[in-house]
């Protein structure tokens, strides 16, 4: 086995990076603030004093072009990993993206291929507000082309991170920014994590989690304390959300009979919803309670402190989900798993408000 | 240049000055807990704008719009309560520093995504140009914002149909911690750029507010007077981090020797220099002025701090305007 | 009662332009082509001459500052009415629709409010390929803060297209090409119709049908001739996707036990899967069979008119679908509702490519 | 100039106009089923690139990409079966007349959303100056396209960078049925403005094959050398409809005189007659390369029409790329 480390999220996507640019000299990495001294939260630091100007560079702020000419560099050996540091921002770029990048190897017979990697930073903060926070990975979710990858551990963010580098398909690499911090064991060196595969984070026969992202975080807390209360749960992190594994989760429901998606995004048109609509369909005569979800409303994220207290859903909120969906009384949550304070953010390291 | 309008123009800058001073003293105490943007070292631009437009007309601008919002004539009061989160601030705690409005005085919102109130601006001009009526918008953006597509086709339209707005770029040489050489080609002169666009474009020393102002005198008559857009890029500096209450420079992206440089040039001490310089005994009434703007800040910030948060259900509702 | 006309969907749209300019001098009308000799299929012929140049306009082909314009300008009393060819180009302005247009109202505290209509055409053509084909409705779908219309009938396109106008929210107002030509009776002048109520267009106890614009066409095609066979279904037709009319769904389902959702876009992460969700969720117990769907591939659409023959559902299709989910034979459906020849236009009248 | 090279540019252009002629004949059969944008008028620029750029050269075009295409010598066969909608087709059916592509000689693709190739084109461009090549990028676009933000973001970053690039605009004075006045400002000179982005400009007479040539060998050594980017405006007229077969003169969006005027300037009848008043018996050369070309594009409509279409199924297959 190789040797691993324990060290953060944000190390290891830094690592991810510098991995794949050793391995190959086509690689290249930019973005708006790529090579400042923050370094993208730390992801990006050392790699423009170890592989040069010309791999690694801060560029204009112009998200739609820059998408293109990532699009173009792949189309000639190069494997762009380009970043932004907001989801958000990168609406500027969806002719690029979806009638570009999602199309080209088909609309062109098989003959092109962009294998460019997308990192997006979204999630809550501190303050975020409507523009800086939204979680809309649906959306790339419904373009055909597309990979979609959503890591919540330092271990899956490098092995993923490294097989969407190497891809020979456009990968958008959703990371949220209160997973960052979090630390792990990581293999050193290269290794890979294949697109399309689902973690099952723990065992239990009573109903299927599923979940993605840092909501993976809130789910392990609340199913650790339901375990307690002899309440065991399927937990499944999605990792790749485009395409799903659906045979993990179809293997899983099959056993448990029940169904809890979560989902960091907007509820109406989430990827919740087409788990939901998928599992009904083809799983409806094993279903023993109807499937259901949690998924951030249908509102904008609000400024104020004071207006975000009910807006994300917490290890509590999972908890008492899931004790209603199994008709088994809900006592204690609040005691065990009280409502963060502060509940904008993670944790006392994390300096708002980026 | 009559010095009552010399005064005016220090006082104005000098409130924005001591709003933000004050904003970054509190800031730390984290209840003003959303991404601020100080414009501190950069307040002559604001301040001369307002002394030559109207309060009908329309403002819009950008993560970094405290000074323009209050030139405009934004209610302080209301703005502070907006960075606090309380139900009192401008936009009920649902926007924070980065989404201000005053629709009373024409200022019309800023935005958090870079150039993207540049259209929006364009668009009050054209609702001008509609309704017949001889108000002006503008637009404030920062030297990042020119690098936007939507930049260019915005101006291209304001040409195309001699809109009554003025973009009023804020050269502050820096797009959070990058310089301009990294985005730009080297030699880029940002108003000649927009002049082959077809919009009438001039370049100033934005920290001597009474040149600035001089420009926005002329530029203003001329748009509302018909003569289609108007492009100014102003040169100045942030003294602050790009973000938040610190002064960065210990990061390394600038140089301390560029900063010293362009605080030596600072807007406000240079125009108190030219006032006093013409009349020593002025130093009593700046001293004055100073007084009042800080008890209005005081005021402003107990009314803040005293005012409530919205109720948490506020999150939820106000999606669609009903009729 | 009003006075009434048998008009085209293309006219009733012209109609409900030209009204609501007469109505409110606020309303402008722009978009690329708006003034040119072809109108917009027709649906903009005669609106310069009558209202001039500045009321209407064609624009240069710069959709993202031309969206911001239209939101600035509703920010002071005009309502604009922009037009784009087709959806694909409008990709463009997500930007501006996204991070504006659906947030200014709820992020400025209800002082804002920004009341744009914005028509998308869409839907097959001829030949039309990945990049002119794009039914994305799910993607406005999903963001809060933005209503979608989906008209179906020349009746419904124009008292929607009113309502749109006037409507003090951005509206995304979606026409599907093949439905420009087809005719029905639409009343003179003003009326309006709301923009959160589906249609129910025929009563059955046997299946609920969810449909949407151009498809409504060919659903109701097939349970016509399910009626036949004596099988009877509540077809519903959206009009609106957002706000969607659950409980016009609800009622139904309620009754049958049974649905079948049609959806125009990419199948996964479509608003065909929202709806099965929600059904599957809130009316689990009256479920009768797994509900189920009918969507576009998760292809791009191909070019080739070899390629298209099985790419889009058709009204045999329908039929067949619903005889087995009520699990009755399906033999002369390929008679009574065969695949048109060619399949790539909406009648002979249609000359392509758009 | 080189009377075999003037030649060889009269063989280039008139291979594309009949190409493209018999297009126009055959489109009315309807077995072309997709949206078809015919340059005939525009062929001097596509023939004189052809001459002074390389097989290894990239070269990306727009929706009206048939000329670019054949010009940087793409598969003619492979374009009408492609057309045609065949599985012989450069893109086997699946991208049809707006998605041409062959990269065996660097055509890397067209694309039919306006603007959308531009920075494909640059990238490409990045990649040769990453990789070290000599290569460059030639992006074909439309006088429309130059509205659309992302092509100033493209030359933007094409300049900062010193990429090897040369924009290549056709001012055809139309998009679609809409004229230039009605979508850039009156007196724009694009490749004035584009030379204030910082990129070497130049415009010319798009209907000038040999001037067109000059202006290539010029502009590709430099870029070649490293000189950074180039952009170019060719003033120039489409004969037909926008898209389609036909002519359109009679919608009265554009006059027939001006239609006139610029068919007295056919580029293929100036080059025609600059060759045959240095010696008029070239004539039968003339007629020779005709006939060549005529039995060329024969084969290739039957090649096209005598292809087989892709299966159905096809459209199930293809759409990620795997390892
Ligand atoms: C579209 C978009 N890209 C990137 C960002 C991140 N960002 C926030 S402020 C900023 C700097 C913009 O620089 P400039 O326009 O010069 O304004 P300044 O901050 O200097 O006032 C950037 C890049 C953003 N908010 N929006
Ligand atoms: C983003 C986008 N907007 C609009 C269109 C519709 N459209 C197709 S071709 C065209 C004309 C473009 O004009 P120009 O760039 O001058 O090219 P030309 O057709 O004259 O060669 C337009 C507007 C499109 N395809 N893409
Ligand atoms: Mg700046
Ligand atoms: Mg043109």
């Amino acid at each position: 086995m190789k040797m691993t480390q324990i060290i953060t999220y944000a190390e290891a996507i830094q690592q991810a990076i510098q991995n794949a640019m050793d391995l190959d000299d086509g690689v290249i990495c930019f973005g708006l603030g790529v090579t400042d001294p923050k370094g993208i939260f730390g992801t990006t630091l050392g790699l423009e004093k170890e592989f040069g100007k010309k791999r690694v560079f801060d560029m204009p702020a112009s998200e739609n072009a820059m998408t293109g000419i990532a699009i173009g560099a792949s189309l000639n050996g190069i494997k762009p990993v380009m970043t932004h540091q907001r989801l958000d921002f990168f609406l500027l770029a969806m002719d690029q993206l979806v009638n570009g990048a999602s199309k080209l190897h088909y609309m062109f017979g098989k003959q092109l291929n962009v294998p460019i990697t997308i990192r997006l930073i979204l999630g809550r903060g501190w303050g975020q507000g409507p523009t800086h926070s939204q979680s809309l990975q649906a959306w790339f979710s419904h373009i055909p082309g597309l990979k979609v990858v959503m890591p919540t551990t330092p271990y899956d963010a490098k092995g993923l991170l490294l097989s969407s580098i190497f891809d020979l398909n456009p990968v958008i690499f959703i990371e949220h920014r209160w997973l960052h911090s979090s630390i792990g064991e990581v293999p050193k060196g290269d290794y890979r994590i294949p697109l399309h595969s689902a973690l099952q984070i723990s065992s239990g026969k009573d109903i299927t989690i599923v979940s993605m992202s840092y909501l993976t975080i809130e789910a392990k807390k609340a199913t650790n304390f339901l375990k307690t209360k002899n309440i065991h749960c399927d937990l499944i992190d999605l990792r790749s959300i485009k395409p799903i594994d659906w045979k993990c989760i179809y293997d899983s429901v099959e056993r448990t009979g029940r169904l809890l998606v979560l989902d960091s995004g907007f509820t109406t048109g989430s990827v919740s919803g087409e788990v939901i609509a998928r599992v009904s369909m083809d799983l409806y005569q094993k279903l023993k309670s109807p499937p259901s979800r949690m998924a951030c409303p249908d509102f904008p994220e609000p400024t104020s402190y004071a207006l975000t207290k009910d807006y994300y859903i917490s290890a509590g909120d999972i908890a008492k989900k899931i004790t209603s969906i199994l008709e088994v009384p809900s006592e204690e949550i609040d005691n065990f798993l009280p409502k963060p304070a502060p509940h904008d953010t993670p944790g006392d390291y994390f300096k708002g408000p980026f | 240049m009559k010095q009552d309008l010399i005064l005016n123009l220090y006082r104005i800058m000098k409130r924005i000055r001591l709003v933000e001073e004050e904003i970054a003293l509190q800031y730390p105490k984290w209840e003003m807990r959303c991404p601020t943007h100080l414009s501190i070292g950069q307040e002559a631009v604001a301040a001369a704008l307002s002394m030559c437009i109207r309060k009908d007309d329309f403002a819009v601008s950008t993560h970094r719009g405290h000074a323009h919002y209050l030139a405009k004539g934004g209610s302080l009061k209301s703005m502070i309560a907006e960075i606090y989160g309380k139900s009192t601030g401008c936009s009920r705690g649902k926007g924070g520093s980065m989404h201000l409005i005053d629709k009373d005085v024409g200022f019309m919102g800023t935005s958090a995504i870079v150039g993207n109130s540049i259209p929006i601006g364009v668009g009050l001009a054209l609702s001008a140009h509609l309704n017949f009526t001889d108000q002006i918008s503008c637009v404030f953006l920062g030297d990042g914002a020119t690098e936007e597509g939507v930049f260019y086709e915005s101006v291209n339209f304001a040409v195309l149909k001699n809109l009554p707005v003025i973009f009023i770029c804020e050269n502050n040489l820096y797009s959070v911690y990058s310089p301009l050489e990294v985005r730009q080609p080297k030699g880029r002169k940002i108003s000649k750029m927009v002049e082959s666009i077809g919009a009438t474009s001039l370049s100033g020393d934005g920290n001597d507010v009474t040149n600035c102002y001089r420009i926005f005198r002329n530029s203003v008559n001329s748009v509302r007077s018909g003569l289609g857009p108007y492009f100014i890029e102003f040169f100045t500096y942030r003294y602050k981090e790009h973000c938040g209450h610190e002064y960065d420079n210990n990061l390394g992206y600038r140089s301390v020797a560029e900063f010293e440089t362009w605080k030596k040039r600072d807007p406000i001490e240079l125009c108190k220099k030219q006032l006093l310089e013409t009349d020593l005994s002025l130093i009593r009434k700046l001293d004055k002025i100073d007084q009042i703007i800080k008890e209005e800040i005081s005021d402003a910030f107990l009314f803040a701090q005293n005012s409530p948060f919205p109720e948490p259900q506020e999150a939820f509702s106000g999606l669609y305007a009903d009729s």
